[in-house]
């Protein structure tokens, strides 16, 4: 029993990192209705911003003299979550804005391109890029308990994926831009009618993704420990099936969706004899099967198409 | 009608086309010959191929660092009557890119020598090039036992043991000496993870008692190993065997501490030997942890030190690596061939396949298939953050215990 | 007359120069070092835009399209020539047979990506299958390679089907998602699998012979040596043409205006009596047929083959030469795909910056033109109007 | 002579019956299907065209029975259609989207088409001959312009490429849903001529035709049908069906 309960902690953790980048790719689908494919890469690009203020900056240990640890990591998260925050807006402007009205395929294959060149970037300017790096720990690492073994971190990770769709849900349900957003991912058309700047909106929501995948790297690189110049392929191609499977355009079924990858993944590793290398096979599987007998994902409602 | 104007145009057009392609072809022939007249008493390409970018980049740069070292030592000897160019290629852990550079080498007519390769399947894509072209090619890191054959002597020659040659050993030591028996295999896909896993199963059947409980597989480039582990941990096993390189190793004994699981025995081949394990997996997490390296440690061989501060003089960035000092003394070999028959293809092959060279890790010569007969191994393990020889370790006296001690 | 006449001979020796213009700034890509080449295709994305903004390429084109078989025989005399030309340098013929085989798979892949609109990102499956297959069946049961086309061909087609199947269901994303994923699952099974040879490969794959003559030995003609790519570069340029005049039949046959309609619309292509299922699964399956030619011959020609060679990131690469050369243009997507090859081995060079620099060149080639070098061109068919009551059309051959 | 028959024809859309119970029949005549907006015209049309499938009841074509079957069969059976929002493809060419028409009667297989023989060729050349002269007879300008893509033909010749491609084919039954929608009245009163001579030319067409100008419905129609929410109200000659009181609550009263 303990195992199960151990490997479904572990299941949970992973399905946290996936649904953040799930909810990356979500927001931008439902406004923009384009794939932004090199959000993985993106996500990536903040782990590496901050391992960089850290370690070779020194900002942390600059921060810590005057404020506690906590508030200094905060700080420093930030800082590296606005800087993708940027990053996204810039992407936009170079090589999302020339596709609008264009074939989808285009948006799709330039944020290819845009995540390969990305990755490429870092592994060439970063210090020794190519190499893994050990990510600062900025989370408290000690044990909860000893009961199936929580540890502060994970509990942080957790926390903060909450907090950060909570807030989500308010800025998204509560506030002006939010409720914008809402109405231009819901008919663009409509609300471009109804006076709601659409180009107001379509920055901020790159911002805001921009800033959601950059809290995303921050907690996928602490949980791992570690960052690679070439992690944000596969780990975009994980959140991008969390949120194909929670149903691409849903916010919160990207969270539903990176915790059914995550399950899948671990539960065939931990309990098929020989699964572990069949882990993502499984995963892509069920990615596959959802697509073709389930496309508007789990918890979207099924749409009638007009002729 | 075609317009005039667009007639004029065409053929101002291939009249272009046409100029550069004279300028082409005769700047590449005149370079060709100036080069060939070169050779005879100028400079020798010799060809490094290695993983330079991508997962495995690690290995090949500090390789190719080393290797570099050791061509610019010989230059600046003086004893050659040529200098030695270092033409570096990346295979980029790819066959497909392997062989394509690889004929890339043998296509300039200079290049005498090659070395390369810490993939094996990369090497069994380009050993049917280098034989055709009767280049010479000494394998610095990729350790398949099948790479040199008798069909392959005396072009392809190998100065690092096999897989075989590594798991032996080690686990004759810890099953025998530490007494381990029941053991956990977590190995990565690739060649390397698939054959250690082979090998060292084998290994544990010779010993009546031992036994191999469970065997995953993991992706290099996987960062996420708890559901592994907390299986592992359920089973009760005497120890974990790592069939596979740093980074994975790193991340998998410091998910151990993680989950629990400090006082589990790790053990690894040569792979994991490199101060990049101790660094990520944290000093006190890799503490115990043990694996064997083909050759002597570094600090006991005659130039080790030397060797050390050469390469730090040398200003590289990147570490050398596990794999380093095979590929300088392949270096150190293809120089010594050099020096005894000249900028040949042939002559090369020969004198390569029948050198015997006393270099960075003793006597190098090659048996009747161009594998290295020196294969004397050391068992390390991790003491307060430094890969120890065991022999001179606190755990050998006594002093500490190894994690799952009774 | 006479006037006639001699336009049509002025436009005969166009066609020839532009097609001898096209072979020899191939051939200067592929010798001249990295600047020289990105010169040269600068000099000839120039020239395109120039004739573009001019009007004169639709005289070009006119040309090419009226004397197409002019236009042919002089490049397959260059081709034939090529060896020579690159006086036996193994190298460069073995970047021209990579080409050579790339374009075959490209080729097919248009059929999806360019014909049909379905992306498909799992060309380098459909390449693995053909691969794996014909090794397989050469080195495990001793079966002839040349059987091994064959056999290579039929379970690339097979698996074809099987990835075809999602595109009866979804579009657009979905689709792309599921090829991904499915290109994913291929290469993660065949490193599972190690009857396959899993990581390690299949080492040890024989050549072709024909005759008791070797493809692996140098090819001696005229009393010249030369080396034993040439023999394989005369296969895929054979393999080549075939896949190329297979492929611009359909495209001029009802089969690929039934692809461009299901692109277009696929209510209106199905109200038209086009069978969605069969028409869109016959693109998948001819697509990975050719797909699987190549990996036949790729696999005989390495000798080695290994996951690394059929990945996602190799998919990537082939659906960028098919934007490059230009979707849905027969003599667009081999131009792609040869210059994609030759570019790619120049950056060989620059290995740390080489894969940046294909993502800024794709990029660049996404917002700065999207159409690819060459256009797709509107099917035209030899129509003579003699006069205002009947309308004779006589032959009906496509253009392009 | 019976053409069409459809027996208690339903669609489910969730809860909404968009077509409910329809019996229609149809023999060698044009017949109007009016109602106002949203009464289920154009679903009737996508039922028996074949893109949706009926929740129950039965479509009959020529005493066969093609419930359920798909667009693409019933294409091959005889039934063409055009549609509301004029679809053609747009950036195929006028003479493309013509032979596209012919697709279904043609056989050239996908080998036949690799190996192109004699045959394929003769069948193609026949194609275009016949796609000229269609054309020709709606308008022969746009023979000259037939490798222009249709991007850049106006409006009123893309409605009558829309229709020459579904005739071309020789079908036996035209669905035409509303083919004056957006033209003015000068091209309306072209379009009326135009599929006039349709039936003038052959009589074995028959045609159902969806439209909101009552006066187009007077002068060609040769019976209609009134559909409202779903469900058949009325049908006869219109001068009749006008005067019913059923028909003009649907219109007025809602």
């Amino acid at each position: 029993m303990s195992l199960v309960l151990s490997q479904a902690i572990n299941a949970i953790m992973l399905g946290c990192t996936y649904s953040l980048v799930g909810i990356g790719f979500s927001l931008f689908f439902g406004v923009m209705d384009i794939v932004v494919f090199c959000a993985g890469d993106v996500a990536i690009f903040a782990a590496f911003s901050i391992t960089a203020l850290v370690s070779i900056v020194g900002l942390y240990a600059a921060l810590n003299l005057a404020l506690p640890p906590f508030l200094s990591t905060v700080l420093i998260v930030i800082a590296g979550a606005s800087l993708t925050g940027v990053l996204m807006l810039a992407l936009y402007r170079l090589v999302i804005k020339p596709f609008e009205n264009k074939s989808a395929l285009m948006p799709l294959l330039s944020t290819i391109a845009s995540g390969v060149a990305l990755r490429e970037l870092i592994g060439i300017f970063y210090p020794q890029g190519r190499n893994p790096q050990t990510f600062p720990q900025l989370l408290p690492g000690g044990a909860l308990s000893d009961f199936a073994m929580i540890s502060w971190r994970n509990l942080i990770i957790i926390v903060a994926t909450l907090l950060l769709v909570a807030l989500l849900y308010l800025f998204v349900n509560k506030t002006k831009i939010g409720l914008s957003i809402q109405a231009v991912s819901q008919n663009r058309e409509a609300a471009i009618m109804v006076g709601i700047n659409w180009q107001q909106v379509v920055l901020i929501t790159f911002l805001l993704g921009g800033f959601i995948l950059g809290i995303g790297g921050f907690l996928v690189a602490s949980y791992y420990d570690v960052v690679r110049f070439d992690m944000g392929s596969m780990y975009g191609l994980k959140g991008f099936c969390a949120a194909v499977v929670g149903g691409l355009g849903n916010v919160y079924g990207a969270i539903v969706g990176g915790l059914l990858i995550a399950f899948i993944e671990v539960f065939v590793s931990a309990f098929v004899p020989g699964g572990t290398a069949y882990a993502s096979v499984a995963a892509f599987l069920m990615v596959v099967l959802f697509i073709l007998f389930k496309p508007e994902g789990v918890i979207g409602e099924k749409t009638i198409e007009k002729v | 009608m075609l317009k005039r104007r667009t007639i004029k145009f065409l053929v101002v057009f291939m009249l272009l086309a046409l100029a550069f392609t004279l300028i082409a072809g005769c700047g590449s022939g005149s370079k060709g010959k100036e080069e060939s007249k070169a050779t005879d008493s100028k400079t020798v390409k010799v060809a490094f191929l290695g993983p330079l970018t991508g997962p495995n980049a690690m290995q090949g740069v500090g390789a190719r660092n080393a290797f570099k070292l050791a061509i610019d030592q010989a230059n600046a000897s003086g004893k050659l009557p040529f200098k030695i160019e270092v033409v570096d290629l990346d295979d980029a852990s790819n066959p497909g890119t392997g062989a394509s550079v690889a004929q890339k080498a043998v296509a300039d007519q200079d290049v005498v020598a090659a070395s390369g390769h810490w993939n094996s399947p990369v090497a069994e894509a380009t050993i049917p090039i280098f034989k055709s072209a009767g280049v010479p090619l000494v394998i610095w890191g990729a350790i398949r036992p099948t790479l040199t054959s008798k069909e392959n002597y005396p072009y392809i020659t190998r100065v690092c043991p096999t897989q075989q040659q590594e798991n032996l050993p080690l686990a004759n030591f810890v099953i025998n000496e530490l007494g381990r028996k029941k053991w956990a295999i977590i190995s990565d896909t690739t060649t390397y993870g698939k054959s250690n896993t082979e090998a060292w199963k084998n290994e544990v059947k010779k010993y009546p008692g031992a036994e191999v409980v469970s065997i995953d597989e993991i992706q290099v480039g996987q960062n996420d190993f708890r559901p592994i582990l907390s299986k592992i941990k359920a089973a009760n096993v005497d120890g974990i065997y790592f069939g596979g390189v740093v980074m994975e190793a790193a991340l998998v004994r410091r998910q151990m501490v993680e989950l629990g699981m400090k006082d589990m025995l790790m053990v690894g081949i040569s792979g994991i030997v490199d101060d990049k394990f101790i660094e990520t997996a944290g000093k006190e997490a890799a503490e115990g942890i043990i694996a064997t390296k083909p050759g002597k440690s570094i600090s006991k061989l005659e130039g080790g030190k030397a060797f050390e501060e050469a390469y730090q003089k040398a200003g590289f960035k990147e570490p050398y690596g596990a794999y380093g000092p095979y590929a300088y003394d392949a270096a150190n070999i293809i120089v010594e061939a050099l020096k005894q028959v000249g900028p040949d293809r042939n002559k090369l092959v020969d004198a390569i396949a029948k050198i015997s060279y006393n270099g960075l890790l003793g006597v190098t010569s090659f048996n009747e298939v161009g594998q290295t007969t020196n294969v004397a191994s050391t068992i390390y393990v991790v003491e307060d953050g430094k890969w120890v020889d065991w022999d001179s370790s606190k755990y050998k006296s006594g002093e500490r215990k190894l994690p799952g001690s009774k | 007359m006479i006037n006639k006449a001699g336009a049509q001979l002025s436009r005969s020796l166009m066609a020839i120069a532009v097609s001898l213009g096209i072979c020899l700034i191939l051939y200067i890509a592929l010798v001249s070092p990295l600047p020289i080449t990105l010169l040269v295709l600068a000099i000839f994305l120039g020239l395109i835009v120039m004739g573009e903004r001019s009007g004169g390429i639709e005289k070009i084109y006119a040309a090419m399209e009226e004397h197409k078989g002019e236009a042919l025989v002089v490049a397959g005399i260059f081709a034939l020539l090529l060896p020579l030309l690159v006086s036996g340098n193994n190298y460069l013929l073995h970047v021209v047979v990579m080409g050579g085989i790339y374009s075959i798979i490209a080729l097919g892949l248009n059929f999806q990506l360019g014909s049909t609109g379905m992306v498909n990102f799992a060309p380098a499956a459909f390449y693995g299958t053909g691969a794996y297959t014909s090794a397989v069946l050469a080195v495990k049961f001793g079966i002839s390679p040349w059987v091994g086309i064959l056999c290579g061909l039929f379970m690339a087609a097979l698996l074809g089907i099987v990835f075809g199947f999602p595109a009866l269901k979804t579009r657009g994303y979905y689709l792309s998602l599921v090829t991904i994923a499915l290109q994913v699952i291929f290469t993660l099974m065949i490193i599972n699998t190690d009857w396959l040879g899993g990581p390690n490969g299949i080492p040890g794959i024989p050549g072709y012979e024909i005759f008791g003559f070797s493809f692996r030995r140098p090819l001696e003609i005229l009393g010249m040596r030369l080396p034993y790519q040439t023999n394989y570069f005369y296969l895929v340029f054979l393999l080549l043409s075939l896949a190329a005049l297979a492929a611009s039949r359909l495209y001029n046959s009802r089969i690929g205006l039934a692809w461009n309609a299901i692109e277009q619309d696929e209510i209106v292509a199905a109200t038209q009596g086009i069978n969605l299922t069969k028409i869109k699964l016959l693109a998948f399956s001819i697509g990975a047929a050719f797909a699987g030619v190549a990996g036949a011959l790729y696999a005989h020609y390495t000798s080695f083959i290994g996951n690394e060679d059929f990945d996602f990131n190799k998919s990537l690469v082939l659906i960028c030469m098919v934007l490059l050369g230009g979707m849905d243009n027969v003599a667009g997507v081999i131009l792609g795909s040869l210059l994609l090859t030759i570019i790619d081995e120049k950056l060989r060079d620059f290995a740390d910056y080489r894969m940046l620099m294909y993502a800024l060149i794709l990029i660049i080639i996404l917002i700065a033109r999207p159409q690819g070098l060459l256009p797709k061109r509107n099917r035209k068919y030899q129509i003579k109007q003699d006069n205002n009551e009947g309308y004779n059309v006589t032959v009906t051959a496509g253009g392009k | 002579m019976e053409v069409l028959r459809t027996e208690a024809l339903t669609i489910n859309f969730g809860g909404l019956k968009a077509v409910d119970g329809v019996d229609f029949i149809i023999g060698d005549e044009i017949v109007g299907l009016i109602g106002p907006n949203g009464s289920g015209k154009t679903t009737f049309l996508n039922l028996v065209s074949g893109i949706y499938k009926p929740t129950s009841g039965k479509i009959i074509f020529q005493q066969e029975d093609i419930t359920g079957a798909g667009p693409d069969a019933i294409r091959s059976k005889g039934i063409a259609r055009t549609f509301q929002t004029n679809r053609l493809c747009l950036h195929l060419t006028v003479l493309d989207n013509m032979l596209l028409g012919l697709y279904s009667q043609q056989k050239t297989a996908w080998w036949q088409a690799i190996f192109r023989p004699a045959y394929s060729r003769a069948e193609i050349k026949a194609g275009i001959e016949k796609c000229f002269h269609i054309l020709a007879h709606f308008n022969e300008e746009l023979i000259k312009r037939c490798y222009d893509p249709v991007t850049t033909i106006p409006l009123i010749d893309r409605r009558r490429i829309e229709i020459a491609r579904a005739i071309v084919g020789e079908p036996r039954l035209l669905l035409l849903d509303e083919p004056t929608a957006g033209l003015n009245a000068e091209e309306t009163m072209q379009m009326i001529r135009d599929i006039g001579k349709i039936r003038e030319d052959n009589r074995k067409i028959s045609i159902i035709i969806i439209e909101h100008d009552m006066a187009v419905i007077a002068r060609i129609t040769d019976r209609v049908v009134v559909l409202n929410a779903g469900k058949k109200i009325a049908e006869g000659l219109f001068s009749e069906v006008s005067k019913d009181e059923q028909v003009r609550t649907a219109y007025l009263g809602g």
